[in-house]
């Protein structure tokens, strides 16, 4: 049985209210196509939860008005500087913050990935404001030494949406670029959806299975998304569009999000009438050769 | 003579120098200055420094290339090791890291450092990005401080929000809360100088003045009052051999040499 | 700085009464030029924690008498059978059994490769006969919903014992085999010694950054051994020694556990002399073509 | 008509019959039987079934060669993907697998395993080699019990330690301590037949006969009163097509052709 689906496809029934785990590093390797789709859907009161280094997916998902609850431990556009709807959205209060950092989500994650009920930590937050503001931030007993201990809950979405550059049509997925916490992300989640750049043939010779990131018994769904992380890189196999990073942050400070959005997403289609509008001289020019 | 050299240039040879050989360490996001300056420090007199490349899963790149994108997965191909998230908090929360790079929105006289946001959390004036990594600088054994921007409004006497406790209210108060394994930060780097913290008070005092400025005009750009160490000087430019190395080993793309010749 | 030596001197300082994690599964990869090197220094009073299927070289530390207490989650020798002198010893309480188990090492290991306080499970112990001999399988108060849980602690070392097929000088070592806990334990343990089939050439290019599975800043000691698995199998390099394991298994089942040490530990000076000892002949049969 | 296959076939095709396709689950240590009814399930009627095989690191080998450890690292150079012990426990935890095979040195009538040790925990008559896996019946959403060795030692009315648990005390009293999504044992794959468990007592019964034996001997080979279902049969010998997949495809080195031919 092949899982492979169009990108539309596998969102097609994530209803709104959804607790979403998102893929993707600062501008690398979101599932763009996965999220474009959700925007055109117009899904609803989503809760976020990407990884700790989250850049202008989440920025645009809370533009179109999807996020109704956001784990933040970063989101901005890094070299770009801050995310313009992200940055307002806080300030008016239009969304509900989960004031969290990278131990948040990836030791949350981790719990819950083996579905552990919590986890106490050593000092760390001690000392910072976090918990005076994160009320999911509490305390326990150490049976061993009778100390006061920090702890946070354990993590779980109800979807996992991650971008992957090659996966073959059981769900094996490879992804070639920073590693293995999309992994752990996934192992938390009820149902995963990878998007990827290429479905491996049938009859192509097996990948060394020390490079396959994500095992296929837990993805639910791969939707084949040539280009799937454009705007942003796709490691190996693409690089960023700097320019267009640059026309979405300079449309999103300007308060412009939706020319953005009405270009890109909502008057298009689907992903395929997507890569027409970005055309094919300006998908080639970010192929890089660097493995 | 005419200068030949940028700040950033200038800022990643302070940083080379302060590195020490053996260590091991951890840069974040957009920290382009201080991967070069790690890069040179190694390519120099700490050939067994190591460090994990932000978010790329780099540890070592030896990529020639500077990246805009710390993350970019162009640092992984040409490195000793991938690392995992996993790796980075099991590091961080178990004091294995001799030292990370760290910024902030705002940065305290004691080193507290904010990413969360300016005002109240309520009501905050300015949202920054967010915590990320900086609630680890209680599993670090000690870190440094690094801004692009030395100005009041960063340098501030007090955080309205601490994301990752520096020396805290100064003296012993951060060992009264976190490990004292861990220490707070050793210095700070700035385009103006580099600066430490008092032994005992663990304010922030300066140290190092970078060639174009003067302690009169860091002091203006600093939103406390500023002690000066005794031992103050101004540091030496660069190298030829040093810019050599840098523009050729490090950075051969020349991003950093697109940055203004003074702060 | 090359942090290469040989087997004896990586483990030459290692005191009496040290807590060891060491590496291996069933009959592969375990570091026995190390083990071997122990033996004969006539270390005592270890308290080892080996990975959740540990096989010859426990029971062979065991009969030797260097070890004072065991974690034991599987303790055997496989496809040959029980290992006679773990049976003994714990039957004869000649040593200290922690009843143990894989969710002990594993979660032990992993809290402790982050210094977390202690690590509370969902009901798995509940029901079994484990928290009733193992006093520190214990409970404390789920923050979140005020029920009790289970807790076990985090587990530490103060050396780390491993082998691995290719490592370079500065220590970033490449394991071939069932991946990826050897790093888990190595993070959890305060020295870290790796002995190796091969030392990687300072001038051969880089292996792919991927395949590494513990970076060089946490590894103290490579320890040159080629062969330095056997009679165990070293993946990729060489299958198990059955011949030996089978000598093994019968002199220890006949209590003359004795005459295999005489043999190859006691009466060779070090893991050159073991070695000769094998021979070549021998050696050179093991190779597998199998990658 | 000749006998042309072993007991071990035979308990391998008995495996294989049963599984289902889409499932997920995972072997232990030396279980070169559950393994190759795995891979003939998988050759047959399962393409969709997918197993992680013990120690290896290895999902879904298809090496065709049946390795006496399952921890054999030739069977990781055939796999789809390499897992992690993380991945392990996590699935173990998590309630993602749908099976597993266990075995144990005493089963008993709930279906209740225990590896620890033959006697007192104080004063064991046989210390077995250790719990490993067998906490996780109470993470897995099912299981099978699988045993090379069908006699009234390991076939016990209660085990002297629970390892793992299977039913505990039969009716209702797992789901009291346990999760209610984890099930306890689905079957039990010995030497001479197929059993279940009976569906509210949760007692353990015989389901499924191999053509060299009886209810009687069954019976006798069981410490405890063996209930019979009442669809009882007696299996049907492997078809040459299922002999000539597992000889060829599964295991040719023929390691389940030198097993006796009857148990």
């Amino acid at each position: 049985m092949s899982k492979v689906t169009t990108p539309e496809a596998a969102v097609a029934d994530i209803p709104d209210g959804a607790t979403i785990a998102l893929g993707g590093v600062h501008s690398h390797n979101s599932p763009m196509a996965l999220v474009n789709a959700l925007i055109r859907r117009g899904i609803k009161d989503l809760e976020l939860i990407p990884t700790p280094s989250a850049g202008a997916p989440v920025d645009m998902l809370i533009a179109a008005g999807c996020v109704r609850k956001l784990h933040v431990s970063y989101v901005g556009l890094e070299f770009l500087g801050l995310a313009p709807n992200f940055r307002r959205a806080a300030q008016e209060k239009t969304i509900e913050i989960v004031e969290a950092d990278e131990a948040w989500v990836v030791y949350g994650f981790r719990a819950g990935a083996s579905r552990l009920p919590f986890l106490p930590l050593p000092p760390l937050y001690e000392g910072t404001d976090l918990p005076k503001v994160n009320p999911m931030i509490r305390t326990t007993t150490d049976p061993y030494t009778g100390r006061t201990v920090t702890t946070i809950p354990a993590l779980r979405a109800d979807y996992g949406l991650f971008h992957a550059q090659v996966v073959d049509r059981k769900g094996n997925t490879q992804v070639f670029g920073q590693r293995r916490f999309e992994d752990v992300m996934a192992k938390a989640c009820d149902h995963v959806v990878i998007s990827s750049d290429e479905i491996l043939d049938e009859y192509a010779p097996a990948p060394d299975p020390r490079l396959v990131s994500i095992p296929g018994a837990i993805v639910e769904r791969v939707a084949h998304a040539p280009y799937g992380a454009h705007p942003l890189s796709s490691p190996g196999h693409y690089g960023y569009d700097r320019d267009q990073l640059v026309e979405y942050r300079d449309l999103a400070a300007a308060g412009e999000t939706g020319k953005y959005l009405q270009e890109y997403v909502h008057s298009v289609g689907d992903h395929a009438g997507y890569l027409e509008r970005i055309g094919v001289g300006r998908l080639l020019g970010l192929r890089q050769t660097f493995r | 003579m005419e200068q030949t050299y940028t700040w950033a240039e200038m800022m990643a040879v302070s940083i080379a120098h302060e590195m020490s050989d053996g260590e091991f360490g951890s840069i974040g996001a957009a920290s382009h200055i201080p991967a070069a300056g790690l890069r040179l420090a190694q390519l120099t007199h700490a050939p067994d420094l190591t460090f994990f490349c932000g978010g790329s899963g780099a540890s070592n790149p030896k990529i020639r290339r500077l990246t805009e994108s710390s993350a970019d997965y162009r640092n992984l191909v040409t490195a000793e090791y991938q690392y995992s998230l996993d790796d980075v908090v099991d590091f961080e929360t178990a004091i294995r890291f001799d030292f990370a790079f760290l910024g902030g929105l705002q940065i305290d006289k004691y080193g507290n450092l904010n990413m969360a946001m300016i005002g109240d959390w309520d009501k905050p004036k300015v949202r920054g990005p967010g915590t990320i990594g900086l609630i680890f600088t209680g599993g670090f054994k000690s870190s440094f401080i690094y801004t692009e921007h030395h100005t009041p409004r960063v340098f501030v006497d007090k955080v309205d929000f601490v994301s990752g406790a520096g020396w805290l209210s100064g003296g012993n108060s951060r060992a009264e809360v976190l490990r004292p394994e861990s220490s707070g930060p050793r210095l700070v780097f700035t385009p103006l100088g580099v600066f430490d913290f008092e032994p005992d008070t663990k304010h922030m005092r300066l140290r190092k003045i970078h060639p174009w400025t003067t302690v009169e005009e860091i002091q203006a750009a600093t939103g406390f009052d500023l002690p000066v160490a005794d031992d103050l000087r101004t540091v030496t430019p660069p190298t030829p051999e040093e810019l050599h190395l840098l523009r050729t080993e490090v950075d051969s793309d020349g991003v950093l040499r697109r940055y203004a010749p003074v702060a």
